[in-house]
């Protein structure tokens, strides 16, 4: 069905991009207000567009007016209007947590702030909704450089990561473009429904096999999969504190949506599974990514960089999940990178409030949070249990849907990669914890500083969404089952 | 294999650019270096856009006035065309960040070697 | 354009890409790098690409240098040699395998210059037979440019700007905001 | 940052040229339908032209004020072609689809054609005014450089 809400999905975050360096030029005051009134909007069209695509079938949008293949498509379906709900409210929610960091950390430089937020949000949406190859490359380099510039705005360690982070990134996307360059020598097109249907006839062609493999490894370095992670840990440690809330829950999580696009829509389950098995090979990357990188947060002494490594491992575990080759299998890393965006947004948003009020960088210094920021150190305890799978948070769910799809599959060294990476999460998860509360409170000297409302209202909705997604997590399940799942599992 | 070095000249340097460029950007150390491998890295790609959109016989795609109706095997293949000239904007947008960060980077530790900046970090 | 042609522009290319690689001199390298994009902008001129030659020449030619040789003017030109074995090490390898990968892959694709293969076929003869009359432009590229694809060309623009506000905001000095 | 080249040739060969590449910059943009060329290569061609004199003549305080500017005008641009896009999308119609722009007594193919060209010019705008402002920003301001 075609429709014009996809092209106002476009339209709003980038039209405010575009508007905040022209009109916060005279005043600055007007950037925050414009940012937040446009995710809004945003947050507000995706979610009537999910709920039309999962009642009605997917909408498409054909820019220019030009049908596909000859035009560029934008489709919301059940998978993409479910992510661009995800990455629209938790923008928002990032957004509002960074208001009052963004004032100290770059008080000067808040107009380009939210204009290269908004581009990056406008960018993830266009990554997420687009059905064409190549336009996705154009707006993974839109988020991709708003990115390594927001890793980098801090200076010193931070700029030299970022650098880091674009060298890579480069890399990444030019792969990238360079296996869409062999599909599209062998097929002669770049819309992806139109792919879907042309490939078949030429699957035994090599270059098709090294196309998929470029465009997975050039996916997998953006998305910061072991052991192409590299960047990943300084990224996210050094960045301004005011930035991580959005890079580090919804940045790597839209080129693992790419990546599961191309795989099971394009080139379709049956391929991906036993004519170039390259499912069997991400599956053993997934576990051993979900393995290495929560041994290595364990070692951690920053609390960013611990979340990081933690981030390494979750990757591995959606991976693994994606690549188990059952219906709930898919579902539970699906409905597991859902979660994990709201959890990684929390705990990000934590360690900046932290760092923000009580100058608390590392896993030893969080006990002054309980001192001086009850409710925030609520929000840690809440996040964090759901990062270790404790019932009723979200991530108990994703971390059971993922066994239970093992299970199906029977795979049980997949259950048994699930299970140690979980150990580990608690193990390190819980000594923080211990940390948080088990010191005695009087050696932590008190600081007057009330926490910011904006701080404290998106880390509580941040908090009620990992349990509400919990509690609700059958609803949720059955709309992944519903309109989400490709065909021919 | 050998005879791709006889009719796919193009390929071939395809493959040597793209590899010297990816080569210098791991392993020099040098910011600015690092650069121009990754300039060389995205131009390769380019030129193996371009070597797909070429037909034998073939003139450049603007569209010679006849009252006869075109004949798409008489033009080049615009398609890559229009790829590789977003392709070439993204890459110089790149190069543009990627050189302010160079000279922040220079302005905050005096080199642009990536070890020496490394070493007074700490 | 012949064969031969293509055969001596590209021997040139590659080794310009080469010289502006491995030369010392990171002056000397970037005006190396500013040769190479102009011959790089006659090869695409000969094979057919004469609007990529034009955006390569300013853009890349033009525009690429004068950044490059604005960021050595503020820096420094000499690079400091230093081997790091290891890491050349695994680099070689890897690359090694990629460039395995990539003649490995080459066996299937197209003949060059065949105007029958699927990429010259398929979607592209649509636009050369209909622009003109669709669009009332008679440069293909620039009907599918601006017209069939244009919303790629906005994300092109958005990239561009993007990379303008990033510039702004990681080159920002403290004492610029008192003005 | 950038003194004045002291060579005289330099300095009168760059006020010649300037003119000389706006108006072919002017050229390459309106004959963008039929001959090569377009709203990209004209927009750096521009910002060629207001780079050159900087080279010859060095950077004046005058020019402190244009690098505030560019990014606005920058975003001028983009605005000037996503505006012609949007116009469509809120008449119902897809986005940048100009063949139902709102101009009476055309062809859809003439609509198509004068679209093509009032995207060109947002474009050519959008490049020469952000390649100026990153030229700016690289080499930083007069004032406030630490020596």
């Amino acid at each position: 069905m075609t429709s014009s809400l996809p092209g106002f999905l476009f339209a709003i975050p980038f039209f405010a991009a575009i508007v905040i360096p022209v009109v916060g030029f005279t005043n600055q005051k007007f950037c925050r207000p414009i940012a937040l009134c446009a995710l809004v909007l945003l947050s507000i069209v995706s979610v009537i567009g999910l709920s039309e695509a999962v009642s009605h079938g997917s909408l498409s949008h054909e820019f220019g007016g030009w049908a596909p293949p000859i035009g560029i498509e934008w489709v919301v379906d059940g998978l993409s209007g479910l992510l661009m709900v995800a990455i629209s409210i938790v923008s928002l929610i990032a957004l509002v947590h960074a208001g009052p960091l963004v004032e100290k950390e770059l008080s000067d430089r808040v107009i380009p702030f939210y204009s290269l937020s908004l581009l990056l949000i406008a960018a993830l949406g266009g990554m997420v909704l687009t059905g064409d190859l190549f336009n996705l490359f154009v707006f993974l380099e839109i988020g991709s450089l708003s990115s390594y510039v927001l890793v980098g705005v801090a200076g010193g360690r931070s700029l030299h990561s970022a650098f880091r982070y674009l060298i890579l990134g480069t890399i990444g996307a030019s792969l990238y473009l360079l296996g869409v360059g062999y599909l599209y020598a062998e097929t002669g097109t770049l819309n992806m429904a139109d792919l879907a249907q042309r490939l078949p006839e030429v699957l035994d062609s090599r270059a098709v096999l090294i196309g998929l493999l470029f465009i997975v490894l050039g996916l997998a370095i953006k998305m910061g999969l072991f052991p192409l992670h590299g960047w990943l840990p300084d990224a996210y440690t050094y960045a301004p504190d005011s930035c991580t809330p959005l890079l580090a829950s919804v940045v790597t999580k839209v080129p693992l949506y790419a990546f599961v696009r191309i795989a099971f829509w394009i080139f379709g389950v049956a391929t991906v599974s036993t004519q170039i098995p390259i499912l069997v090979v991400l599956g053993w990357i997934g576990a051993v990514a979900a393995i290495v990188g929560a041994y290595l947060a364990i070692w951690q002494e920053n609390f960013k960089r611990m979340l990081a490594y933690s981030s390494v491992s979750s990757m591995g575990l959606f991976i693994l999940g994606f690549s188990l080759g059952t219906k709930i299998g898919f579902a539970g890393g699906l409905f597991y990178a859902l979660a994990d965006i709201l959890m990684k947004a929390a705990l990000f948003g934590v360690a900046g409030a932290a760092n923000y009020q009580c100058g608390a960088s590392k896993v030893t210094d969080l006990v002054r949070l309980r001192r001086n920021m009850p409710w925030v150190s609520a929000a840690l305890l809440i996040s964090a249990l759901s990062m270790v799978g404790i019932p009723p948070t979200a991530g108990f769910f994703g971390k059971w849907h993922l066994v239970v799809g093992a299970l199906e599959a029977e795979k049980y060294s997949a259950v048994a990669a699930i299970l140690v990476s979980s150990m580990l999460t608690a193990l390190y998860f819980f000594r923080m914890l211990q940390r948080v509360w088990a010191e005695p409170l009087h050696l932590v000297e008190p600081h007057v500083l009330e926490t910011p409302f904006p701080i404290k209202i998106s880390l509580g909705v941040l908090t009620f969404g990992i349990i509400a997604l919990g509690l609700g997590s059958d609803l949720v399940m059955g709309l992944i089952f519903e309109s989400a799942i490709p065909k021919g599992f | 294999m050998a005879d791709i070095f006889l009719y796919r000249p193009h390929f071939v340097a395809f493959i040597i650019l793209f590899l010297v460029g990816i080569y210098i950007m791991v392993v020099n150390l040098n910011l600015v270096k690092k650069l121009i491998g990754m300039y060389l890295m995205q131009t390769s790609i380019i030129l193996f856009f371009i070597t797909l959109a070429v037909k034998k016989d073939a003139t450049i795609p603007i569209l010679l006035p006849s009252a006869t109706a075109v004949i798409p095997e008489a033009y080049a293949n615009p398609l890559p065309h229009v790829l590789m000239l977003t392709a070439i904007v993204v890459g110089v947008s790149t190069l543009g960040v990627s050189l302010a960060m160079v000279i922040a980077l220079y302005r905050q530790y005096k080199t642009l070697e990536e070890d020496q900046i490394l070493g007074k970090m700490k | 354009m012949t064969l031969f042609d293509d055969y001596l522009l590209l021997l040139l290319v590659v080794v310009m890409a080469l010289g502006a690689a491995f030369v010392r001199d990171l002056l000397s390298g970037v005006l190396i790098l500013a040769a190479y994009s102009f011959f790089l902008a006659l090869l695409w001129a000969g094979l057919g690409a004469v609007d990529v030659a034009f955006t390569e020449a300013v853009v890349g030619a033009g525009l690429s240098t004068v950044f490059f040789l604005v960021a050595l003017f503020l820096t420094s030109h000499q690079e400091e040699v230093r081997k790091q074995p290891q890491v050349r090490i695994i680099t070689l390898g890897s690359l090694g395998v990629l460039g395995f990968l990539l003649l490995f892959g080459s066996a299937d694709l197209p003949v060059v210059g065949d105007p029958e293969s699927l990429p010259n076929k398929h979607v592209s003869s649509t636009y050369l037979r209909k622009s003109l009359e669709e669009t009332d432009t008679p440069n293909v590229v620039t009907a599918v440019l601006a017209d069939y694809r244009s919303f790629d060309t906005l994300g092109e623009t958005a990239v561009i700007f993007t990379a303008g506000v990033a510039c702004w905001m990681l080159l920002r000095r403290r004492d610029d905001s008192a003005t | 940052m950038i003194r004045p080249h002291d060579s005289v040739i330099v300095q009168t060969l760059a006020k010649v040229f300037t003119p000389i590449i706006q108006l072919f910059a002017l050229y390459v943009l309106v004959h963008g339908h039929d001959s090569p060329g377009g709203g990209f290569q004209a927009g750096t061609l521009f910002a060629a032209s207001v780079i050159l004199p900087i080279f010859a003549f060095g950077i004046q305080d005058s020019q402190t004020m244009l690098e505030r500017r560019a990014i606005i005008l920058g975003g001028i641009g983009i605005l000037l072609y996503a505006g012609i896009g949007l116009l469509p999308l809120i008449l119902g119609q897809e986005f940048l689809n100009y063949g139902e722009l709102p101009i009476p007594g055309m062809e859809t193919s003439a609509r198509r054609h004068w679209g093509i060209l009032g995207i060109e010019i947002g474009v050519t705008i959008a490049v020469a005014a952000t390649a100026v402002s990153i030229f700016y920003s690289l080499i930083g301001r007069g004032k406030g450089e630490e020596k």
